[in-house]
């Protein structure tokens, strides 16, 4: 970083007017501790000193990177050749690299198990069920542009799919896995009918209600799913009735979903490049040119919700088994946030920007483990900061090219 | 008949509370068309604010209306400053940004601010003293009114009022509107859409942290997540009524408060907010606009 | 670098220390778990027992551990999340604790039993109530130094049937796994003792801005009692409610209402509430004795499940010194038949791990404190 | 000749607003067919009902596709009528941005085309098939309008004229007998509207019909074979560009209502 401006006395001036900005916003909160009870104050005026400090040097670093910035793309204008700065892949994601990179990630998953902990593995598990969901929403937010914030009811539907099933019935892992993608697909429909008008924001808030309606009724109709309680002792899925460890079983279960996060990468992939898909863009960019081309617009918004809910059925059917405990709990509106979370941060559409915002976004709370109390506090920021440095997403969807011809 | 009266009264009294929540979700909607899920956080911090001003305040001796008045300044203040600086660093660098990305960043700005105050302050619950006086007339109705969801209610009327005369009447509002309409247009004839847009976060922060002070006096405890669930419901108010209406998100939060209230006293609360919820689908359903809103039918 | 190929690379680098940090292993001390909510809302309830844990565990190695291994605390996170609890319990048994204190919430012990199970490990929640855990005995290395709701619903209704003679009584829940779990063993019991009638049995919506529907509801119904399974902030409100609405009703709730912080928050109108709770153990020695301890290190009151985390540890550490061992058979042998003090005075378990001398008592909050009733 | 397309009577009310006023129009095979008149007058509002986007108060809409039974279009969803084989361009440009050239064209060919899910999923061979032929197909009419070499370009980067031109592409690809153009030559240089003149005429020659709105009169007068004349809603004129460009009451509806001669 040679050429780093030096701060002139505006700077100076900004950054210590932010700090003094921020000392008065967080004074009552961050200085004045009050116990109504004993009727004492505390007051802390150390944090006060800190947050203006801290606040001063970031504001003034902003500054100074975006000043850097600003010159060099002045000096790269000035070139005597006058190309313009070609905006330069970051090396990862250049499309001759995805193939080697795509081997050595693949090898990654596939050895994950036999260099780490049982722990990582199930941690890993975990974040990779997140790819499923986030590929699931992936096709109807990313491609179909439906805006759902009621995901998670489906997942929920899948869970207790297999849950009630294991049950009643006695059904195993295998049985309840299609069954479930069935009845997430279904419910998605179901869902679908009365949407059909409504637009973006509206559209947002009833699969809120629709994600909240399912949590609420699997959590008081008690006679149906056991309320709050929730479903005990699911069992793992078999493996030809093979006993197996628990340690095995987690093993067994990783592979397992890799193998299915794998095949959701697959048809996400073919069905983006495919007749349906493209139809899916369409919806997307222009909902009325998109009938004008002679598209079914209810028939392609009900096969979006159908075919992302499926996948949520399916994934719900794996967190079931991977958990052995299922309750109303773990399907709140909070769970959909993140699901949507990973599909914006990892670029709309982008299948590897998807994976790869599921992954960190899961694995990130994991790792932030070692500062503690402070772990949400800093999540809550990389989300901001992320989407600040970043509001395309991480990855954006390569173009796709059909040019067999030429 | 009084039992349902007695529901009425508590049906309005949640959609009093709802409305003040809402009218700053559907003002910020209004003007840049983004959902601020850390709206609800401003709620959460103008009670916090509050209870600090006034603990401190109590224990040099002022008495209550001076109390409340003085609470009721800072929070707005301090919430509103919030409001301000949030938008300033999450949605500002966003505004040409492809829709969801503000969303995601005010998703972020929800869960920060909330872990902000847990570590500020506490993760558990605090009592919040009952601010505002018991009034005598009110006596011999006690079982079915009572003093805090009155105040409550007159409040959120007077501040509903005074929003609609001041966006309909004022210059400022006259700006709002015109950058809510079109952003750009607003800029050509001069108008200076950033402050426009900083003071209806400013506003909108400062009601909602007024509604806090209020709510919070009315059920006597806070912690910080309170602003989360409110504001999920206050926004499905505000998208009831149609979000960007003034009057349409006060009429979908009494509509969604009655609708609680009445599906608790005759039904179960067990499933109110499943009425509540199916009530939002149905009438979306059949006004895909909301009750009030506008049906934005699209050129073609 | 780019900042996705910071974050990968840093992710990297963290699992890759995690990694290293883990296979440093030492095989002289004696592993023990802590698993609980420690973040969340439910943080409260998580972390004094975390506290208590930690207190025993210092105790015991400064006194030179045992025989002569120092004993040392895994500490794990749930947020009170199933899902969470599971991957909480693979940690700690990939760590290779042989004993784990937890955990807080009856959800996640569910979630994570059958891992404990698998791998053998020996299992005492402090604060796990819900019946439905471990009814068939079918893990029998899962104890409880609590008593389980169906003991606190009996105390519950038994209180308001002989002492305050509801005719009819409001039972109300916080939709929630303990607090509804709690209501519907109240309800079939009034039922069954055919002396009262259940007016009402509703859950009340947890985080709501005004319950004046419900207590509206509470009115109509007449009940002469109102019982409520849940936590003390949707207790405070209610009650609260009520009060204003000038509703007298005498209100009888459960072990998570039961505490200072309830006391603090409803201030004036927790005057009168009943709650149940562990036999009062406020004279114990041992009580006062690890409360002291406490007090000295953090300044303030012990929270929620302290004392029962106490006797959790208590039971833990002399189960594996008489047992001479880790082996959780010699453990679970110890701790069946062997009575240890704690601060609810010397107890063991049964069969089914069901703590026998931790019984139910009631409580009644006057001028600020709860005191026993009878 | 039987005509292609007959409009009877066709209303739309929009509220208490009268757009439509018991319209008749007759389009031939293989003719260009102009639609005329001042700003308002309704023109759109006709397009957006024969295409479906608006659903007629009144009247009907029929098809007569050459060599098979005619069809009613009243009352369609636009994607049936898409499918029957009206195709149609809009007045504000309304391709997909994020999507290239190619793919912009391809979306036309939906109805052409059946691959289901299972296709594309697993890739029958038919699917492999169908999907060569489209952009086969595709490519070859970005030939013809000149953008073979942007055709894995975004839309949205297009040039104004280039993005006009990729509209009425897209519009073919739909595979129509009839279609419909919205002010093709809005907003285009001399040279753009020559070129355009050009393809209009080119795509009548695959003998297609085509029925315009236009208001540059120069371009209408040369390019059509008949002429409707609208204004407030009600047809005021129709007939050969030179009959059309006499009609009182086209001069009246043009230039207001003194002048007689133009």
């Amino acid at each position: 970083m040679k050429n780093l401006p030096m701060p002139t006395g505006k700077d100076i001036r900004h950054a210590l007017l932010t700090g003094l900005w921020f000392m008065f916003l967080t004074f009552p909160l961050l200085v004045i501790k009050v116990d109504p009870a004993e009727q004492s104050v505390t007051w802390r005026w150390a944090n006060l000193v800190w947050v203006g400090g801290v606040s001063a040097a970031v504001a003034l670093a902003c500054r100074l990177l975006a000043a850097y910035r600003a010159a060099r793309v002045e000096r790269l204008r000035r070139l005597p050749d006058q190309t313009a700065p070609q905006p330069k892949l970051p090396l990862l994601f250049r499309p001759e690299r995805l193939l080697p990179l795509g081997t050595l990630a693949m090898l990654f998953f596939l050895a994950f198990p036999l260099v780490f902990s049982t722990y990582q593995v199930n941690i890993m598990t975990t974040a990779l069920m997140y790819v499923i969901l986030g590929l699931g929403l992936n096709i109807v937010v990313g491609f179909a542009g439906l805006l759902d914030l009621g995901y998670v009811a489906f997942y929920a539907v899948g869970a207790y799919t297999y849950g009630l099933l294991h049950l009643h019935f006695n059904l195993g892992f295998w049985i309840a896995l299609p069954i479930g993608g069935l009845l997430g697909a279904l419910f998605g429909i179901l869902l679908g009918f009365p949407v059909l008008r409504l637009r973006g924001d509206y559209l947002a808030i009833v699969t809120l209600g629709f994600g909240e309606i399912i949590r609420l009724v699997l959590e008081n109709w008690g006679a149906f799913s056991q309320g709050p309680s929730g479903i005990a002792d699911i069992p793992r899925p078999g493996l030809f009735g093979l006993d197996m460890t628990l340690d095995q079983s987690l093993v067994y279960q990783y592979y397992l979903t890799v193998a299915m996060a794998l095949a959701t990468v697959f048809v996400v992939n073919r069905l983006r490049h495919s007749r349906i898909g493209r139809a899916w863009f369409a919806l997307r960019e222009d909902e009325i040119a998109c009938q004008a081309m002679g598209i079914d617009k209810t028939a392609i918004k009900l096969t979006a919700f159908a075919l992302g809910a499926a996948w949520a059925g399916m994934a719900g059917v794996l967190f079931a088994a991977k958990t052995t405990f299922i309750n109303p709990a773990s399907f709140t509106f909070l769970e959909s946030a993140i699901i949507l979370c990973i599909v914006v941060l990892g670029g709309m559409g982008s299948i590897a920007g998807v994976v790869l915002a599921a992954l960190i976004l899961m694995l990130l709370p994991e790792y932030l483990r070692a500062l503690a109390e402070y772990r949400m506090l800093v999540f809550g920021a990389v989300l901001v900061v992320m989407m600040i440095v970043r509001p395309r997403g991480l990855m954006s969807p390569p173009r796709q090219t059909y040019s067999p011809s030429r | 008949m009084e039992y349902f009266l007695e529901l009425l009264f508590s049906g309005l009294t949640r959609g009093a509370i709802y409305a003040l929540i809402a009218l700053g979700y559907t003002m910020v909607y209004g003007i840049i068309g983004l959902i601020n899920f850390a709206h609800g956080e401003m709620y959460m911090i103008g009670a916090f604010t509050a209870l600090i001003v006034s603990s401190v305040l109590s224990i040099y001796g002022l008495p209550l209306p001076a109390i409340l008045v003085l609470a009721a300044l800072a929070a707005a203040i301090w919430a509103g400053a919030y409001g301000f600086t949030v938008e300033r660093l999450a949605y500002r660098p966003l505004r040409d940004a492809p829709r969801l990305a503000p969303l995601i960043s005010a998703i972020g700005m929800s869960i920060f601010l909330q872990n902000y105050v847990l570590l500020a302050q506490t993760s558990d619950f605090v009592p919040f003293p009952s601010l505002v006086p018991e009034f005598a007339f009110l006596e011999p109705y006690g079982a079915i009114v009572d003093s805090s969801g009155l105040t409550i209610l007159a409040v959120s009327t007077l501040v509903m009022t005074a929003l609609t005369l001041l966006i309909k009447f004022t210059r400022t509002g006259k700006a709002m509107r015109a950058t809510a309409q079109d952003r750009k247009m607003a800029l050509l004839v001069g108008i200076n859409v950033d402050r426009i847009i900083s003071l209806t976060f400013v506003t909108g922060s400062a009601l909602a942290a007024v509604g806090g002070l209020l709510i919070a006096s009315h059920i006597g405890q806070i912690n910080f997540a309170i602003g989360f669930i409110a504001g999920i419901k206050a926004f499905t108010a505000a998208v009831l009524g149609g979000i960007g209406s003034i009057p349409g998100a006060v009429l979908g939060s009494f509509v969604l408060g009655l609708t609680e209230a009445f599906a608790t006293g005759y039904v179960s609360s067990d499933y109110e907010d499943v009425f509540a919820f199916s009530l939002l689908v149905l009438i979306l359903i059949f006004r895909p606009a909301g009750l009030l809103g506008k049906a934005a039918t699209e050129k073609v | 670098m780019s900042h996705a190929q910071f974050f990968l690379f840093g992710l990297a680098a963290l699992a890759f220390s995690a990694c290293v940090a883990e296979t440093s292993l030492a095989s002289e001390p004696i592993k023990i778990g802590f698993a609980g909510s420690l973040s969340g809302d439910l943080a409260p309830y998580g972390l004094p027992p975390l506290k208590a844990v930690q207190l025993v565990v210092k105790e015991i190695n400064a006194r030179g551990g045992i025989q002569g291994r120092p004993v040392e605390l895994l500490v794990e996170d749930d947020a009170c999340k199933p899902e969470l609890a599971t991957n909480s319990a693979t940690k700690l048994v990939a760590g290779g604790v042989k004993a784990v204190i937890g955990h807080i919430c009856s959800g996640p012990t569910k979630a994570a039993l059958p891992i404990y199970q698998a791998a053998k490990v020996l299992v005492i929640s402090p604060s796990a109530t819900s019946s439905l855990l471990n009814r068939d005995g079918e893990y029998p290395f899962f104890f409880r130094t609590i008593a389980a709701d169906d003991v606190q619903a009996a105390a519950q209704v038994d209180f308001a049937l002989q002492t305050l003679k509801a005719g009819k009584i409001a039972v109300l829940h916080d939709k929630g796994d303990y607090g509804k779990g709690l209501a519907e063993f109240a309800k079939s019991l009034i039922e069954r003792s055919g002396k009262a009638q259940v007016v009402l049995f509703e859950g009340i919506t947890p985080g709501a801005v005004d319950y004046s529907a419900v207590v509206q509801k509470i009115k109509r119904s007449g009940a002469e009692a109102v019982l409520f399974g849940g936590y003390h902030p949707e207790a405070s409100k209610l009650v609260g409610q009520m009060r204003q609405k000038r509703l007298a009703t005498p209100f009888v709730s459960d072990d998570g209402v039961k505490n200072d912080t309830f006391i603090k928050v409803a201030g004036k109108d927790a005057e009168g509430v009943y709650a149940t709770g562990p036999a009062d153990a406020s004279d114990n020695s041992v009580t006062k004795a690890y409360q002291e301890k406490f007090r000295q290190a953090e300044g303030t009151n012990p929270g929620a499940f302290f004392d029962n985390a106490v006797a959790a540890a208590l039971a833990l550490t002399n189960a594996i010194a008489k047992a001479g061992s880790t082996d959780p058979e010699a453990m679970a042998r110890i701790l069946h038949s062997e009575e240890v003090a704690t601060p609810f005075g010397p107890i063991k378990f049964d069969a089914k791990g069901e703590p026998v001398g931790i019984g139910v008592t009631l409580y009644q909050a006057r001028d600020g404190q709860f005191v026993q009733v009878r | 000749m039987h005509p292609l397309l007959i409009v009877s009577g066709l209303t739309m009310d929009f509220g208490g607003i009268r757009a439509l006023d018991r319209m008749d129009l007759r389009i031939l095979p293989g003719e260009i067919v102009a639609l005329i008149g001042p700003n308002g007058a309704g023109k759109t509002t006709l397009f957006n009902c024969l295409t479906g986007m608006y659903r007629p108060t009144g009247g009907q809409v029929l098809l007569n596709p050459p060599g098979r039974p005619q069809r009613r279009l009243h009352g369609l969803s636009p994607h049936r009528i898409t499918a029957a084989g009206l195709a149609r361009t809009f007045q504000n440009i309304r391709l997909f941005p994020n999507m290239t050239v190619l793919e912009n064209v391809m979306v036309g060919r939906h109805c052409r085309t059946t691959a289901k899910l299972f296709g594309a999923i697993f890739r029958p061979s038919a699917t492999v098939r169908e999907e060569r032929e489209t952009v086969g197909m595709c490519l070859a009419l970005l030939d013809r309008i000149g953008l073979i070499d942007q055709a894995d370009e975004l839309a949205r980067n297009l040039p104004y004229g280039a993005q006009r031109r990729l509209e009425i592409a897209r519009a073919l690809a739909t595979g129509p007998q009839l279609l419909l153009l919205d002010e093709p030559a809005a907003g285009m240089n001399p040279q753009e509207t020559a070129e355009l003149e050009a393809l209009i005429a080119s795509i009548r020659g695959d003998g297609l019909s085509i029925l315009l709105i236009e208001h540059d009169m120069k371009l209408v007068m040369r390019l059509s074979d008949h002429i409707f004349a609208m204004d407030f809603g009600c047809l005021i004129a129709e007939g050969t560009p030179d009959e059309v460009r006499r009609h009182p009451a086209v001069i009246r509806a043009y230039l207001g209502e003194e002048t007689t001669d133009a």
